[in-house]
């Protein structure tokens, strides 16, 4: 797959699967990261609806890339709750939105769907990087994904590219003081500890990646 | 972590279905999407009052259905808000025909979730108001949060703007009420213990044996600082303290003196705050015209209490002396 | 040991005092000695009815005080009865000319001041019965123990019992139908773990991280024996089986089920293990007509509940539905 | 004191204050052996009582034995509440009635009052002999004294010789299974342990022993 030049359906499908996967396997550790500076349910919240997502897949895989991301945004708006569904809802909706009915999505294409899924959590979170939520991590993702498809890259790289800013923008949260969220009421005391959202946001976007680069496919898909 | 429950996912569907079962006189529910709503739909139109939010904070909301406080509550998994797809029919249940007004906790999750149910069923044309609760003092510095969040003033809202629904006053009048309360009302808290969220397993701080947490939240989330157990004067002393600060009571001034226990403190200690309370708050020259004393918003089996304050006008008074028929909180029927 | 309270000996004098302060509408306090009264004497003579018993059980017994329930109670020391220099006056003040019920719960203690008062009052023209409360099944033998303690029972007696003097019922009628109450009840209760008296500051048992206590009473002392952690279904089925084999229900029975919180159990948890006993119950073929569920016999901070059982007859069911206006349990006025 | 054919009310009003002082010092070992098999208030119940009873002494002392065992009972009865409370409220009047208006205690009246207070005890509690109560040190010093009696020892041998049997009473009570009071609804458990209102009761009596024997009297005193 690492040659290709676009990505289909069923690289969005798998990395839905993948995404689920990844999710409940990191469940306990995401929920310790909220612990730590929230109310300790995040990983809980987001396996709660990719598990939801996963048995819609299983029941009727959509045809589109689109149709794929809109179900993942009504799932994980109705099932996840707390502050990570309506913002990860969203981020999906505009995502499906951006790649509107298009089969095949070029390099280019992915960048303007993250950059979509970006501004959507910013529109309904009202967050700015630096308040240590998932903008921080989406933000660099969305910036390497621009830089590396400026510089001609395949969409392998420019979701390895965004899935590698990402984590390190998870990263990056540790000494920040929140400004929003749940962790925000902690002052200073929130310094210190990964934000959970930005995280998950990582590991979904690392998912991505590493779907498109034919990763451990099989076990993914099984 | 020791629970009477089964199995931790299920903590939530079989605590309402036992509610349910316990008043089936009062409430109806609503099993899939979760709901709750009164047994009774009103003989003419009223406006309906919906809240919602995490579980864990029994009796808060569902313990508030009946007459003359909540139409609908909506409650999401442990300290997680409800979604939507459940804030939606709720929504619907509980409109006659005079529109709804949604009571927010302000919490992100909650007020997102809020907002886009409140969106979606205007779309469907139910005319909707907000009320948004942010009484909790111990966030000092709203630019820089997620702003105050919504505590124990909650109920008061829940009960005086119910009151107001009661008697038939119109949509923008019902959320004036809430509103106003929420204007007036200031609450801080405090937890000796931590709380554990069922599917969690561990508490959700950790507090030393000689150590009390200051300014929590009722999600077992931590406070704004850690200080040395005092005894109840000089923690009653501190959070009445940022309270009074901001109400600026004076002498004729009338006021609603609230002793929240946080789940897992026994009511004579919240007797204890309370007297104390009492003391200080009348030493302003005010007096404490009303009282409600007891575990009406909790964090789960938390220990600790948190006092609220609200500063009455004599509609207010009128409101909240009028008859409430819910699980929770009864008079005058 | 983290509580809301200031010196260790003074919690119960400083609660009454918060508490009084709270309920002003509806109690008085008198403080030396310590008892409580309604705020209001009957208007014309009404069977006068007496509880008390150790503190640390709140709402019971002071919180039962009002219209329709309790006329005076007294509050001992933390777990420990009151003495007879305080329930003599309770009763004088209780007593408007047609006698005074004692209400005591089957501890040692409780009964032999409530006896020493007894006479002392009788001697003094006031004419007195008692019920005696024994409702815990968890006491198997009472051949070689002090007899069967007397716990959740007690609320349901003293709300049917106040509602017959309440009615004009005259002395015997109201002991006899307390009677009645205690001879159809029975309770078994649980702690998933231990309480810790003021005083003391440890806590009154051990117990392991995986361990409850079956059969336990109300002052913290350990039960009959310690079991491994279950679901809260599995507990429940252990608390009714004995209860459920002494009251020998049939089809056509009907009871009320009171599942009571010890103190530091949210009351979430009280509603699963509701919603379990009513299925269990009424698999017998016995119906639940009434229920009580929430913290209203308590031992301090523990956490745990205790399930009972009534057997109703159409006097009961009237007499509790009956009005009541306690700081604690308010309905029909 | 030792010679003395009598004691005089200087004995009890001394006895007394340092039951007093001695309950003080026991308080927290008596409510924790009745932590073990009760509730945990035996030592603060008594210490309760025994301070009140200081109190009054110091206010205004009794003038005869009797007035003083008098003051003791209705000062235990009004303020140790619980068990302990009536049922030493009992044995001391019952102790104040024997003794009468006599100045002067004698050995043989010295265990008629001792045989009275027990008799007081068990017409209030009826606990039988190894019901694992106080009951189970006063039966064996009223044994021990009337045996001492009949032996013609002087009254502080008498209080001497109840006193090592109520503390050996007490002893004894460790192996038996409670049927009275709180403990015994421990059954088999409440075994092994000591029973706190026989300990308070060995305490007591060789409180009086001692006091006759003129141990550590100006200490007392103080
Ligand atoms: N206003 C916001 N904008 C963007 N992200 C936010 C905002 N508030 C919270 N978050 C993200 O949500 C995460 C917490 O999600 P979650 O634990 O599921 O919800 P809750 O806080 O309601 O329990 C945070 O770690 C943070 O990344
Ligand atoms: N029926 C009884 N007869 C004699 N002594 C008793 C009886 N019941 C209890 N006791 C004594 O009382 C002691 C407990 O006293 P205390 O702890 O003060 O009261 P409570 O049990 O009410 O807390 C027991 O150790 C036992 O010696
Ligand atoms: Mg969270
Ligand atoms: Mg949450
Ligand atoms: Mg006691
Ligand atoms: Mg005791």
């Amino acid at each position: 797959m690492a040659e290709l030049n676009t990505l289909n359906n069923e690289w969005v499908l798998t990395w839905l699967r993948r995404s689920a996967e990844v999710v409940a396997r990191h469940k306990s550790e995401l929920s310790e990261l909220d612990r730590l500076i929230g109310d300790g349910d995040h990983g809980e919240n987001l396996d709660r609806g990719f598990s939801a997502v996963l048995a819609k897949l299983d029941a009727e895989p959509p045809a589109t890339p689109g149709d794929a991301l809109k179900l993942v945004a009504m799932t994980l708006m109705s099932k996840v709750g707390g502050a990570a569904g309506p913002l990860y809802g969203t981020a999906y909706l505009r995502a499906a939105t951006a790649v509107g009915g298009t089969l095949e999505l070029d390099a280019p294409l992915l960048a303007v769907m993250l950059t979509a899924a970006r501004d959507g959590l910013v529109a309904r979170g009202k967050a700015e990087p630096r308040d240590k939520t998932m903008v921080d991590a989406w933000t660099p993702a969305v910036d390497a994904a621009a830089a590396s498809v400026a510089a001609g890259a395949h969409p392998t790289e420019v979701l390895a590219a965004a899935a590698a800013a990402a984590e390190q923008g998870a990263e990056d949260t540790i000494p920040l003081v929140a400004h929003k969220g749940r962790a925000s009421y902690l002052g200073e005391r929130s310094a210190g500890h990964k934000d959970p959202g930005a995280a998950s946001s990582a590991l979904l976007l690392r998912a991505a990646a590493d779907t498109a680069a034919g990763y451990g496919a099989e076990e993914a898909q099984q | 972590m020791k629970k009477l429950i089964n199995d931790p996912q299920e903590v939530v569907d079989e605590s309402v279905a036992g509610f349910g079962l316990a008043h089936a006189d009062l409430v109806s529910i609503n099993s899939d999407p979760l709901f709750v709503t009164r047994k009774e739909r009103p003989a003419k139109p009223k406006v309906g009052l919906v809240s919602g939010g995490g579980s864990g904070h029994e009796p808060l909301h569902a313990g508030f259905v009946g007459l003359g406080m909540l139409d609908a509550a909506v409650p999401g998994p442990v300290f997680t808000s409800p979604t939507p797809d459940a804030i939606i029919p709720a929504t619907q249940a509980a409109d006659s025909g005079a529109g709804v007004v949604h009571i927010v906790k302000n919490y992100t999750g909650d007020v997102l979730n809020f907002e886009t149910a409140a969106e979606m069923a205007a779309a469907e044309g139910i005319e909707i108001r907000t009320v948004l609760v942010n009484d909790d003092v111990a966030v000092e510095d709203s630019l820089y949060t997620a702003g105050r969040r919504g505590v124990a003033g909650t109920v008061l809202v829940e009960k005086i703007a119910g009151a107001a629904a009661e008697r038939g006053d119109d949509l923008d009048a019902v959320a004036a009420v809430g509103q106003r309360v929420n204007d007036n009302v200031r609450t801080m808290g405090v937890a000796l213990s931590a709380c554990t969220v069922p599917h969690a397993g561990v508490p959700s701080f950790e507090l030393a044996d000689d150590e009390i947490e200051i300014g929590i939240g009722i999600h077992g989330e931590p406070g704004r600082h850690k200080i040395a157990m005092e005894p109840a004067d000089g923690i009653t002393d501190r959070l009445l303290e940022p309270i009074l600060a901001e109400l600026k009571l004076a002498a004729g001034d009338k006021v609603l003196l609230f002793v929240n226990g946080m789940g897992g403190t026994p009511l004579s200690e919240l007797y204890i705050v309370y007297r104390h309370a009492v003391q200080v708050v009348e030493a302003t020259g005010a007096t404490v015209e009303r009282n409600l004393v007891g575990n009406y918003i909790t964090a789960l089996e938390m220990q600790g209490c948190s006092i609220s304050v609200l500063k009455l006008d004599a509609e207010m008074i009128e409101l909240w002396d009028a008859p409430v028929n819910t699980p929770a909180l009864r008079w005058g029927v």
